[in-house]
């Protein structure tokens, strides 16, 4: 366990770090037996630093958190250890005393705004209420003081959003809220547990702008919890990577990322996607024959039926397409990348035939003007997969079931030859065979993705339609995931429509890339062209948000 | 399975339930006397070492008669469940899979029947079709349908937006292929964990129908009706109205625990 | 809270109302046994049955009787109870506002004992007091409602203890004491099972807002455990408690039944037994159909209360 | 006031059965005062006030005290003098005249006078009415008003027992004025003669009579009023009573007389009366067509039991006779012993080796037929007899079973008069014939004993009447229900009826202390 610097005794280092955490150890009692959290963690935040805490999913980071704000549940079991707040141990503080810390001297920012804001309550008497508490305010002083506090996260007309509803503000505007809050009673640290994951790049770009200019007006020391290694790294003093409850290693952040020191890490790194190691050197020439054009594809949401305009109830329908033309030539990887609501997954849907729409679809040499007109044939030649895998396997079928329908489906294989057929089919996944006969309780989340990318492959598709296959996975699953998906595809010369919202991402794998953006394709190009000048402003505004690994 | 042994509320509803399994298979054989023969000298008298939940008014045995009783009442709790579920969750699934104006349709004649209580609603019934055990099973079946159609239907909704289903139709599968191998599996459960809870509220609403006496009939030993028929001679003998209280409440009570332990096991989110 | 909304929600009880007045209709056409021969009885001989059935209009086709009947109850003409011989909508009317007392007193004392019950078994989840009340929500709603009124009558309102008279019923213009005291029994019995109905609920609505995000928020911004649960938890538990309320209404007017039955409260419910067993038709229609509007107007009540207490409802 | 002095043997037979018996004899103690409001519980609903029409045991209270007959029966079934002062019967009992009581005044204040008489008399025997007294009065051919004090019946045949029918609960006399509108008015508006004025009827709650001042018989009533409270719920009622709510329970079940009679400072009454179950055999049905085995089905009935069982021994066993202790011209017919070897073999020898399957139809209500059916099943199982019960509701029973089924339970209240007991149900042309007995030696008896007004022999006939009904057995009638009703100590002169349909609530009053 190296030390930070190492240099003088623990204790006055303590005293110049405002939170220090020393051979900290939590366990969770479970009926499976006690689960070990965290393993002897020593962590220090000096005073008006920002240190990075980064892990995967299940690495400990959020108990952590938890721990030192004192809030554990029932079924908690601390080991030995100290956690000091400026030099006084919070473990033996009485929960009074933690009461009177928590939001004075050291608040949280978690990862969902929306969740963390009272529904029933106005957003104004949700920041006055921490300064009445801890300042001692009257409602009218904390009420001038919360507006105050509003104002200086930049967000517009201040009064008017704390007269509001949580559930009348945007996820942007919650955040500033939720930031506001923190920083009302100027604490002595502010943890962040994953402040930017929920909101899309631009808006997280913004609130990450915002974080460094609070935290660099008021001085404030600050924990911020996150798995993307890349984004910690612009914004944190000090990084500290942690892996089923132990730091591996921790440094400032040029250094850990030019000369890793220990293997984890290396791999963290690694796995973050970065447009310059691409993974796809095939060419596609640009006169080929397109496999799929769609022209003119709209989709409307909320039409009012007769009955409903009858009886005055006129909600104003959304157009979520509005006139999309696109085409996949033969083999061809087309990157499709736009914000949550910009229409991609409705544009998926339509492709894979499940949403209605009006406009046109050709495929191969055959044209649909209707969804009912998709026929069998077009829908094995048009595979989809979709973002979350547990919700995309039949819970009550095993391995064997589920990659055996498609064969079934479109006779592919004859009765006897289906067991080896779902055999090779996952051992191309990389699964063993024996996971055939599985339930999809029984496997990972990468686990269950390979299944449904295999169940895609099965039916031999000219067409495969991801529909963000990798948003919901941990960052070091992605990239395995990505890498899978472009040897198969490779293999197969099957053409992939590949939708996310991570810009690096796409630029690792997609021949082109098309940019959606409240419904429309506003921009589409050649991978090579990312940074030309005839890019669409929105395009470029999406590229600056993206923060790119410093490396390199 | 084993899961539901180690869930509190569970072992308690399944250990009732099981004395009342007991009781509906085996009563009849463990019965110490013929339920229906009289013992005159000794009517309506209290728990004695020969009648060990004493005799009603005209001395016939009580624990012999709930023994025999927990027939008519538990099938009768079971069997008018188990219909309405059937016929509601069937009505539920139709509403749910075929959707836009059957959806609508199914919607509305289930609010309308919704709308009316439920032990009014059997009382019509039974007026309707005259008061037997097997028309007051029907009445309830038929009341319990529009409550078990509206949570089949909103099942079938919820898995019916569930990515693996929009895989099967994106896959072009068969609309009955669809319903039969992907929907309908996984509806099954709260369908199951609803019923079972309503086989307590059948269970009541049976012996309320005997009470007022449109259920079963004299001379039938249906818990319900001998509440009713004991009702006059409680202040002489009140074992003759407890003891089948008592039972209607364990056979109730056993149903709702063991519902709700299993509403926990498969709901994953746990109340608890 | 718009219009539209409003609008909507009345057209939908209306449809509701239309429904339930088709099937019970219906219902009451197939009876077997017809009414002629309940009136008249034993002495009837065949051709007054025939002369009074042809009075009552039995004889019509069934569409032109719903007509006529569906008619007259918009017009307010709500006929004549067979039996009585007194217009329909007078009988109907006197028995529904007893009935109607006996409800809001059930509502009033659920309201006010189980929704505390609830939040504090929530609040205490696991431990004695949170176990007790489970238990005693599962026994009430284990035991039906003839056996505890006859439990109350037995304990409370025997010549032994005479602390309450055992049923009957004393207009409230003639002597509200009077009024209230025999209310006490009938309202205990429907309390009883609604409370240890609702405790559930309540119990589950509350445990599910402590577990919360914006719970979990508030009370790491270091306000009190009293601020916690008084600003933040409860009222977002009370919405859909009132929800499970409205809901359970219809569970109450099925009590009512029974519980009029058993302590002689001359209020609707008594009155449909009695027409169900005398067959009067247009008593057992108009009643029903009371209930069934109560029932959907109780709903609309509660959406409007739910609307009121929580704001994205409001807004929606 | 004459007390009820019960025929020895009656009584002995009712001891029989049960240890305590409360004291049956009344002296009446004290000078009775006027005032007070009598509080009344009953368990039947007052479904209408139709005095021509009703059938409610609750309705015949409230009428009794509304409306009064030309005569009225005392509690030896002798008929009284009431709105007619005297009677006298010419050539031979075939024509009546009536002096009718002057100065009476109906509760609106219009007079009394022969029109009234004439025209509810008229009412009665009009079919459209569908009144239960014409089965008692269809031997009237005309009535005529005299002059407004006097009138004359005209019978089809001689009937010595007239001023008997004439005392009906149904025969009370409306005025003239009311029969003009529609008979749907009477049901919920009663102006009669009687000691009580109707002042509030809520049919689902309570009814309030007030005392009628100008009431013909001086000083009476005592009451200033009585509420009649409806408790549907048995249970409910009896606790009510006991704590005092009330002063008069109506109608006391079996199951609760005996704790109700020990309860404080309540005076619980019992009197033997005529009301019975039977058990209906069609004689033109198998297998009762058989009279072996109806006599096998009259043998295998513990009838000393089934009153223990069903009436907890208030009642007594019967003999298949539908004429109860209490009528004069009774004959004592012994009560088959219970012998159920005897009966086993008399169904082998009418051909029913192993036994008889059938079913036997119960109405659910009252709930007591249910139980007589439930008890004989239970006790005709050693003697061969696999009775199935079969409980369905009662306008189902009406419009199905009653008169038309071979095997089921009746319930019949008593009669009058022993003519009325025999053509209700027994004579070929009874207003409710269902045994199908149509037997003409028994119907000439009874046509007879009608018309002669000697008393010896109307006695014989009668006799005869009775030992052909034991003889042929239409219908096995096992037991006399009593009347059971109780009050307060503090209400005096409140006494049972076995006919209970008239209460004398004029003479009741209450001692308060």
């Amino acid at each position: 366990m190296n030390d930070a610097g190492g240099n003088g005794s623990a204790e006055d280092l303590a005293r110049a770090a405002a939170i220090a955490i020393e051979r900290y150890s939590l366990a969770y009692s479970t009926a499976a037996g006690p689960f070990h959290a965290l393993k002897s963690v020593s962590l220090t935040i000096p005073q008006g630093r920002t240190v990075g805490l980064v892990g995967e999913s299940g690495s400990g980071k959020t108990s952590l958190a938890w721990a030192i704000m004192r809030y554990l549940p029932p079924n908690a079991v601390e080991g030995p250890g100290v956690i000091r707040l400026g030099g006084e141990n919070l473990i033996e503080k009485s929960p009074a005393e933690i009461a009177s810390i928590r939001g004075r001297r050291i608040s949280m920012v978690f990862q969902d705004p929306s969740a963390s804001l009272n529904p029933t309550l106005r957003i104004g008497d949700q920041i006055s209420e921490v300064l009445m508490r801890h300042q001692k305010l009257t409602q009218k002083e904390a009420l001038e003081e919360a507006a105050a506090a509003l104002e200086r996260t930049g967000i517009h007309r201040p009064r008017d959003i704390m007269r509001r509803y949580p559930h009348q503000a945007s996820g942007g505007e919650k955040q500033r809220v939720v930031l506001a809050t923190a920083f009302a009673c100027g604490p002595e640290c502010i943890i962040f547990d994953e402040p930017t994951t929920a909101l899309d790049v631009i808006t997280a770009r913004q609130i990450l702008d915002l974080f460094v200019r609070l935290r660099d007006d008021t001085g404030v020391s600050a924990l911020y919890i996150s798995h993307d290694l890349a984004l910690v790294s612009r914004i944190a003093h000090e990084v500290a990577v942690i892996r089923e409850g132990e730091i591996v290693e921790r440094g400032r952040p040029a250094e850990l990322f030019s000369s890793p020191k220990r293997d984890y890490t290396r791999a963290l790194i690694a796995a973050a996607p970065r447009p310059e190691n691409r993974l796809v050197t095939s060419r596609i020439a640009p006169a080929a024959e397109p496999l799929l054009s769609v022209r003119k594809a709209n989709v409307r949401f909320g039409q009012p039926t007769r009955l409903q305009r009858l009886l005055g109830q006129t909600r104003a329908p959304v157009d979520a397409l509005k006139s999309v033309a696109i085409t996949v030539r033969p083999g061809e990887i087309l990157g499709i990348v736009g914000e949550s609501g910009s229409g991609k997954s409705t544009l998926a849907r339509v492709i894979a035939g499940l949403q209605d729409f009006t406009g046109e679809i050709g495929f191969a040499d055959r044209r649909f003007a209707r969804r009912p007109d998709l026929d069998r044939s077009y829908r094995r030649s048009v595979q989809i997969i979709f973002q979350h895998p547990d919700a995309s396997l039949n819970p009550r079928q095993r391995v064997k079931t589920i990659l055996s329908r498609p064969l079934r489906l479109y006779d592919l294989a004859r009765r006897g030859e289906i067991e080896d057929r779902v055999a090779s089919l996952l051992s191309r996944v990389l699964l063993p065979a024996n996971f055939s006969t599985r339930y999809p309780h029984q496997l990972s989340g990468g686990e269950k993705q390979r299944v449904a990318i295999a169940r895609a492959f099965a039916a031999e598709p000219k067409l495969v339609v991801c529909d963000e296959i990798t948003s919901s996975l941990d960052v070091s699953v992605q990239a395995s995931i990505a890498r899978l998906l472009v040897e198969i595809q490779a293999a197969t010369r099957a053409a992939c429509i590949f939708i996310t919202h991570d810009l690096n991402l796409v630029r690792q794998l997609a021949h082109r890339i098309g940019v959606m953006n409240r419904g429309e394709l506003v921009d589409m190009f050649e991978t090579g062209d990312v940074n030309a000048a005839d890019r669409h402003p929105y395009t470029r505004e999406l590229m600056e948000a993206v923060a790119v690994p410093p490396w390199g | 399975m084993r899961d539901l042994l180690r869930h509190p509320t569970g072992v308690v509803g399944a250990s009732l339930l099981l004395v009342i399994f007991l009781a509906v298979v085996a009563g009849p054989s463990l019965a110490p006397y013929d339920p229906q023969s009289f013992h005159p000298q000794a009517r309506l008298q209290g728990p004695s070492a020969t009648f060990w939940l004493g005799t009603d008014q005209f001395g016939r045995d009580v624990l012999s008669r709930i023994l025999h009783g927990a027939r008519a009442t538990v099938l009768f709790g079971l069997g008018a469940t188990l219909a309405g579920v059937s016929v509601g969750a069937l009505i539920g699934i139709t509403a749910g899979v075929a959707g836009r104006w059957i959806d609508s349709l199914i919607m509305r004649l289930l609010d309308g029947m919704l709308a009316v209580p439920d032990l009014l609603f059997t009382l019509l019934i039974v007026t309707v079709i005259g008061s037997s055990t097997g028309n007051a099973m029907l009445a309830v079946a038929v009341a319990f349908s529009p409550g078990m159609a509206r949570i089949a239907r909103s099942a079938v909704l919820s898995v019916r937006t569930r990515d693996f289903v929009q895989a099967a139709i994106a896959r072009g599968e068969s609309r009955a292929y669809i319903i039969g191998a992907e929907v309908l599996p996984n509806t099954i459960g709260p369908v199951i964990v609803e019923a079972s809870i309503r086989v307590s509220f059948a269970i009541m609403l049976g012996a309320t129908l005997g009470f007022l006496g449109l259920g079963a009939q004299p001379p039938s030993t249906e818990w319900g009706l001998m509440i009713a028929e004991a009702r006059q001679f409680m202040f002489r003998n009140p074992w003759c109205v407890a003891a089948p209280g008592l039972a209607i409440a364990i056979a109730a009570l056993g149903f709702n625990l063991f519902g709700d332990a299993l509403r926990d096991i498969l709901d994953p989110r746990g109340r608890r | 809270m718009n219009a539209a909304y409003f609008v909507r929600r009345l057209v939908a009880v209306l449809l509701v109302l239309l429904t339930v007045s088709l099937a019970v209709f219906v219902i009451t056409m197939i009876l077997p046994g017809n009414a002629a021969v309940m009136i008249l009885g034993e002495y009837a001989t065949e051709d007054q049955l025939r002369a009074l059935s042809e009075e009552l209009g039995l004889d019509r086709p069934w569409h032109v009787q719903y007509l006529g009947w569906l008619g007259g109850m918009l017009a307010g003409d709500w006929g004549m109870s067979m039996r009585l011989s007194l217009p329909v909508t007078t009988v109907i009317g006197e028995a529904f506002w007893r009935s109607a007392a006996l409800a809001a007193g059930a509502l009033a004392t659920v309201s006010i004992i189980a929704i505390p019950l609830g939040v504090a078994a929530a609040m205490r989840r696991g431990t004695g007091l949170d176990l007790g009340i489970g238990l005693f929500a599962y026994l009430g709603t284990a035991v039906p409602e003839f056996v505890t009124a006859t439990l109350l009558l037995i304990f409370l309102a025997g010549p032994s203890s005479g602390l309450f008279p055992a049923g009957g019923y004393i207009p409230a213009d003639k002597s509200l004491p009077g009024f209230l005291y025999h209310m006490v029994l009938p309202v205990a019995t429907l309390s009883l099972i609604l409370t240890a109905h609702i405790v559930r609920q309540v119990r589950s609505e509350m445990s599910d807002v402590l577990g919360s995000d914006y719970v979990r928020a508030a009370r790491l911004k270091g306000l009190s455990e009293r601020e916690v649960i008084l600003r933040h938890a409860l009222p977002n538990a009370l919405a859909p408690a009132v929800a499970v309320i409205s809901l359970d209404v219809g569970y109450l007017l099925g009590g009512i039944l029974v519980v009029e039955e058993v302590f002689a409260w001359p209020g609707l419910g008594r009155l449909i037994i009695y027409a169900l067993q005398n067959r009067d038709l247009p008593v057992i229609q108009a009643a029903t159909l009371t209930l069934a509007a109560t029932y959907a107007l109780s709903n609309l009540v509660s959406d409007i209360v739910i609307a009121v207490l929580d704001p994205r409802v409001r807004y929606a | 006031m004459t007390e009820f002095k019960i025929s020895r043997r009656s009584v002995v037979a009712g001891l029989a059965a049960s240890p305590v018996l409360p004291e049956l004899a009344f002296a009446q103690t004290g000078t009775p005062k006027s005032g007070g409001v009598l509080k009344v519980s009953h368990s039947t609903s007052i479904l209408t006030l139709n005095v021509l029409q009703n059938s409610g045991p609750a309705e015949y209270l409230a009428l009794d005290m509304i409306y009064s007959g030309l005569t009225r029966l005392d509690r030896n079934m002798a008929p009284q003098p009431e709105l007619a002062l005297e009677w006298k019967g010419e050539n031979s009992a075939k024509t009546f005249i009536f002096k009718l009581r002057p100065a009476v005044k109906f509760h609106d204040g219009s007079a009394f006078t022969a029109a009234d008489v004439v025209a509810t008399i008229k009412a009665i025997l009009e079919p459209r009415t569908a009144s239960p007294a014409r089965a008692v009065l269809d031997m009237i051919n005309d009535v005529v008003a005299l002059d407004p004090l006097t009138v004359r019946f005209d019978l089809k045949s001689s009937y010595a027992d007239l001023p008997v029918s004439l005392a009906h609960a149904n025969a009370r006399i409306v005025s003239e004025a009311a029969l003009k509108g529609p008979l749907q008015a009477l049901n919920a508006k009663a102006i009669g003669t009687g000691p009580f004025m109707q002042e509030t009827f809520d049919s689902a709650r309570f009814m309030r009579l007030v005392k009628n001042k100008d009431y013909y018989r001086p000083g009476r009533p005592y009451l200033d009023a009585a509420e009649l409270y409806l408790f549907p719920d048995l249970a409910a009622e009896s606790t009510n009573f006991l704590s005092g709510a009330v002063d008069v329970m109506l109608d006391v079940q079996q199951a609760d007389f005996k704790r109700i009679a020990a309860a404080p400072g309540v005076q619980a009454q019992r009197v033997p009366s005529g009301r019975f179950v039977n058990v209906v055999m069609r004689r033109d049905s198998k297998p009762f067509d058989d009279a072996r085995v109806r006599h096998a089905l009259a043998m295998a009935i513990d009838r000393p039991a089934l009153v223990d069982l069903v009436l907890d021994g208030l009642g007594q066993p019967a003999a298949d006779n539908c004429i109860s202790p209490g009528y004069r011209y009774l004959v004592d017919t012994p009560v088959p012993k219970y012998d159920p070897q005897a009966a086993r073999k008399l169904l082998a020898e009418a051909g029913h080796t192993s036994g008889i399957k059938i079913p036997l139809i119960c109405s659910n209500r009252p709930a007591i037929r249910a139980q007589v059916g439930v008890a004989v099943k239970e006790m005709a199982k050693t003697a061969g007899f696999d009775i199935d019960v079969q409980t369905i509701p009662h306008d189902t029973y009406l419009a199905n079973v009653w008169r038309k089924g071979n095997f089921y339970i009746g319930y019949w209240g008593m009669q009058p008069t022993e003519d009325a007991a025999f053509t209700l149900l027994f004579t070929t042309n009874a207003a409710f014939a269902d045994t199908a007995w149509n037997n003409k030696e028994f119907d000439d008896l009874v046509a007879k004993g009608r018309e002669t007004v000697d008393d010896a022999e109307r006695k014989r006939l009668y006799a005869q009447a009775q030992m052909l009904m034991v003889r042929d057995r239409p219908s096995i009638i096992p037991f006399f229900q009593d009347v059971l009703t109780a009050n307060r100590t503090h209400v005096k002169g409140w006494r049972a009826h076995p006919l209970s349909r008239t209460f004398y609530t004029e003479d009741v009053w209450l001692d308060r202390a």
